[in-house]
């Protein structure tokens, strides 16, 4: 094992994908001259050449095009998009074509296709570019989503979804790409799958059921949490869609409380549909309500003490557990 | 009149009359869908492709097998170019589980990978895009694979066809992009939608390959798309091509065409019909006689008798098939370990 | 009380405000000349004419621009999307510009902007276009979103929508366009809030929450229901954002019980975030779990007897009660 | 050398002056933001306009206060020539209460509906779209209103673009689409961006009006937009202008401009400044004198450190700004009757 950045961990599984099969390729904006916007495709231009790491002209709707055509010709598109919040300029392609082709045109084209995009606040970028949109996506039948949190998930996600025959959302969050981790050797070969939760931490009073970025405030919350004598279960989901909802529901099973935390916003989003899922399918083993931490339903503020109060932290997480939890003896 | 083997644009007389037969299949094969639609056979929208034959069996004519062509929701007669069995393009409209896309796609979203026909986009302009990238991965295969993008005039107006257009000029694609200009996007007269007056000008804006063509004249078309095609395969980039055509009949089924006058209709009809001008062409040319006439008329009526039956007879998909093939892998949106019991969706 | 079409009450809406007041304008594809692929501007052309009632090229990016711009230089636009599908070629400036723009610019810009389009399926329009994709504008603070399901609402929503000083979503269905229903006389002046509920139905076993075209299929299931000794009230939800969720609580405190019945999709999308909403603030009144009725998680297909599978149904609205809903005695 | 009261384009004396001064004022803020950004003072991302300024000075001088500016990200010194206190300006990039969007919008999202400046977009093409709507209303209301939308090189691929320019001919709105081409979009050259070596060959994809200027050349600038902004006022239509000039800092301050050489930056910075090449024409003139300078300098360099001042002095917003203003009435997502306990979101 190594310890190296999620950047890195990115940047390894796409070279080592481009390497193993040549018709992976990436393209998007400013990936290849300026090794991208947050350095994840650095050096890779001077690897595999303008072929296969293509810079495009600033035009959302034709990198998503060109990744859905290409897919369908018989290449395996790696197209970024340099962040979440320009998604939507190619929500249409990615949503009415990507996610239906293969079953509207009755089975017959794949779209092996990987968009890869950072979202997420926390930098001071204001409200058009600090979103987390990915429920708009994980709505929709035809799409898979994952949001990885550490380098080994950034990395081996990456690697599985470039070789996935399903047209991939992979969400990465701006604020983890700095963020080291444990990730094996180089030239040892791993993947992780597309559809599969983990347990972070071991816990037996309540279940922390989160992704991306917050799967490390709620790690930080558990610690603080244990200091008092709570111990929670934090699940780290990966995946949006599909979910691992067996993961959850075996942790409902022990601790019988449940926090959602995301990073979006609250209303008709990520974190009401997994709370939704679990009731549905875990009622009886609710104790209490499941409590739910999200961004303030607000566009993101710039000013810095604003964002703060926008962004979910991790005494939101531990209020949200107290106020289902029953305090341990002995704590106040 | 003595029938001469001569050859016009280098087709022979064979040719001609396939194609001229072409162009009748197509049009009794709307025909039907049209009478098929009126009884209730076929739901949703029906976007008949009548009076632009000459367009598309020019353009189709001048292509490979190898191939793509991408287009739109009015496709039908595409999509029979493009060789696949007009039994299947009609139990698509029928909805039927022998229908080229299985009859979950319907008069909009016919496919087939293998006719490289990269079916209907409903979606206006997505095909640029889309045809755009097939165009890449054709270029980045080394393939000689040219790609026609099948579009309308009111298709030119999304910022789609900007993108598409200027990167593709850009990367020297291989893609014709062909605009069949029928004058109306549904009720819109192009000249209240464009700016400009022809595609010419937004062609010179990214240094592309212009022509413009009569989508009447059926060996018009095809030279002009052999060139186009020529220029692709070539390696010399992208074309755009105007077509400039009419469609006979409404927008849809649903379309009474109240934004156009009867009188100009029949006009078109009149003077304009491609079938009749190539007739006539080939008269002159002493290649066909009123009887080649009718004898392609009949083998259409019998074929598209034949796809109606076939469609008619064919069985709707099972009930099962509304849960194929959303994702390659069957996953739906819960990875479900332990409790298989549960619905798929 | 006259009775007429959904559609026509539309007309009417959108004319008595361009009466009234001459900002207000109306564009789209196809709405003048054609006057509206569903006939609901039919006329305004010929009565206001081609300044106020204004066909664009097809061109969704710029009607929404344009309103939104239009709206910030004093006007009142309604912007006709032609249906709800290409709304996500727009996604970009709904979410991003007419949603933020207050917030964003300190408080300083009004966009008083009204987006109609209709969606859904059930007309064999396939895959890209028999969508219900209010969900995703839903979630995003910024904005608000209506659905009406009666002709009543639709005049008097659209009406209080085209005076409202926010950007509003006014989905619509294409299948209601022909559904009549009473509206008040010619003259008689009325608006319906955007922030109301209404209870269609009134019921005492179970709460069924619904809205636009489904609010009718309850109603029919309702019927069936009190032939086997069910009382269902049927709640129509009519704004989605904000919700009237008031109006359900107290229905649930009176039922116990609760079934969410929405066209769209079920992850991630708006019932699940109704069904979290009343579990949170309403846990301890269930006396069951939540049933979900939804569309199949499927892109629409084609064929007509798939078609009708994928759609929900009364049946699926009679078997969800029936499922969290104990059986009178004397039914089997 | 004495000063003389020449006018030069039209402008005397104390006009040239106030337009050195402005271009010096936007240097020397935005010299400042830099320093301040690097103190941590300013937070997100922080695009300089510091090579722009005749473009911008030029532009914006030619404009009345009726006329509004939509801009993008890079809106700093149009903010400023819009009228707004430059006070206002740097508490909006310190994030303070009293910046012109309240703290709330930073650097990419100034705004002043008192003074017209239709704020900061950051998505790269809005302004185009929403720039065409405000024309709209300009033109529906009858008001002699002209809208200048400033955008760069790179936004000229999105399909907004196109979208807007299309609607803006056809509908003759009063426009000037004023595209900053500061030859690189982040790191992407625009020869490798464009098809086409200019927009002219764009312009007239729409049968637009084009003008290409030396966006070095402040009085050029000003002519061109002067003559454009006419156009539009006299009900001729929209005109698209394209400002050549060149940033001299990376795109952003996070970007160390490796996609270029230090020599092409050096090239750019002796030879084509904006201000020397200004001061250069007024001393040709003998207009301005080196005390000239030197004051507008000093005065400038007081004004910026005033804005220093006042924005780090100015307090944060309150916590509870955080709710206001997402929607004119104060609606969250859940309209609640009974239970106004529960917390506003
Ligand atoms: C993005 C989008 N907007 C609107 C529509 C509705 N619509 C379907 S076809 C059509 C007209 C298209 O005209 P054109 O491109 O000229 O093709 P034609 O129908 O004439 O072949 C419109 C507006 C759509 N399907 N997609
Ligand atoms: C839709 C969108 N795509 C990408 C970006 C990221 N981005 C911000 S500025 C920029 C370059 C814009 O270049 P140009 O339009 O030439 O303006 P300049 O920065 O040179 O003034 C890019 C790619 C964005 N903000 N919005
Ligand atoms: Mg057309
Ligand atoms: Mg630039």
């Amino acid at each position: 094992m190594r310890t190296i950045t999620y950047r890195d961990a990115l940047r390894e599984a796409i070279a080592e994908e481009m390497r193993r099969n040549d018709r992976v390729y990436i393209m998007g904006e400013d990936i290849a001259g300026y090794g991208g916007t947050y350095a994840v495709t650095k050096g890779l231009f001077e690897e595999f050449g303008e072929k296969r790491v293509k810079d495009t002209p600033l035009a959302e709707e034709i990198i998503i095009g060109t990744a859905i055509g290409s897919a369908i010709g018989g290449l395996r598109p790696i197209a970024e998009l340099m962040t979440m919040n320009f998604s939507l300029l190619a929500s249409d392609l990615i949503i009415n074509s990507a996610a239906k082709f293969r079953y509207m045109f009755g089975g017959q084209p794949s779209i092996p296709m990987v968009i890869r995009m950072p979202g997420g606040g926390g930098a001071q970028r204001g409200a058009q570019h600090s979103q987390m949109l990915e429920s708009m996506f994980a709505h929709i039948p035809g799409l898979k989503l994952v949001m990885p949190a550490t380098p080994y998930d950034a990395k081996g996600m990456l690697k599985s979804a470039i070789r996935d025959e399903d047209p991939i959302l992979f969400v990465e969050h701006e604020l983890l790409y700095s963020v080291k981790g444990e990730v094996p050797d180089e030239g040892e070969e791993y993947t992780v799958p597309l559809n599969r939760g983990i347990v972070r931490r071991e816990g037996k009073d309540v279940t922390l059921v989160t992704f991306s970025r917050m799967m490390h405030i709620c790690l930080q919350a558990a610690e603080e949490l244990a200091k008092e004598g709570i111990e929670a279960e934090v699940i780290d989901l990966r995946s949006i869609r599909p979910i691992d909802l067996d993961l959850v529901l075996e942790s409902l099973r022990k601790t019988n409380r449940v926090v959602v935390a995301e990073e979006g916003w609250k209303y008709y989003g990520t974190g009401q549909g997994i709370a939704a899922l679990i009731y549905e399918h875990g009622f009886d083993w609710l104790d209490a309500p499941i409590g739910h931490v999200t961004g303030k339903d607000v566009p993101m503020p710039y000013s810095k003490s604003l964002e703060q109060l926008a962004l979910p932290a991790r005494n939101d997480v531990i209020a949200a557990v107290k106020a289902i939890v029953p305090q341990p003896a002995g704590a106040r | 009149m003595a029938i001469r083997n001569v050859t016009l644009a280098g087709l022979d007389r064979e040719q001609l009359l396939h194609m001229h037969y072409q162009m009748v299949l197509i049009r009794r094969f709307e025909e039907k869908a049209a009478e098929e639609y009126t009884l209730g056979k076929i739901g949703g929208f029906l976007h008949l492709y009548i009076g632009q034959e000459a367009s598309g069996v020019g353009a189709l004519s001048a292509l490979r097998p190898e191939d793509y062509v991408v287009s739109s929701y009015r496709e039908h007669g595409h999509a029979i170019l493009k060789g696949i069995d007009p039994k299947a393009v009609m139990a698509e409209l029928f909805g039927k589980a022998t229908g080229c896309s299985k009859g979950r796609g319907g008069s909009m979203h016919m496919y087939s990978a293998e006719h490289n026909l990269i079916g209907g986009q409903a979606i206006v302009g997505a095909q640029l895009a889309i045809g755009t990238g097939i165009g890449f991965a054709s270029q980045y295969e080394g393939k000689q694979s040219v790609v026609s993008v099948m579009f309308g005039d009111g298709a030119a107006d999304e910022g789609a066809f900007h993108e598409a257009l200027n990167l593709a000029s850009l990367w020297k694609l291989p893609v014709v992009y062909y605009c069949e200009n029928n004058q109306y996007s549904m009720g819109m007269a192009v000249t209240k939608a464009w700016s400009v007056s022809s595609l010419e000008p937004r062609a010179a804006a990214y240094g592309m390959a212009y022509e413009r063509v009569d989508g009447m004249d059926l060996l018009a078309v095809r030279e002009t798309m052999l060139r186009a095609a020529e220029r692709a395969r070539k390696g010399e980039g992208p074309t755009l091509v105007e077509s400039v055509t009419y469609r006979f009949r409404g927008h849809s089924m649903a379309d009474p065409a109240y934004y156009r006058t009867r009188d100009e209709e029949a006009r078109w009809r009149s003077s304009r019909d491609p079938i009749a001008l190539f007739e006539a062409k080939l008269k002159e040319n002493d290649i066909i006689t009123d009887d080649d006439i009718a004898a392609a008329n009949m083998r259409a009526d019998e074929v598209v008798e034949e796809c109606a039956q076939f469609a008619e007879e064919s069985p709707v998909p099972e009930p099962d098939a509304l849960y194929d093939d959303v994702l390659a892998d069957g996953t739906g949106a819960i990875a479900w370990r332990n409790q298989p019991s549960t619905p798929r969706d």
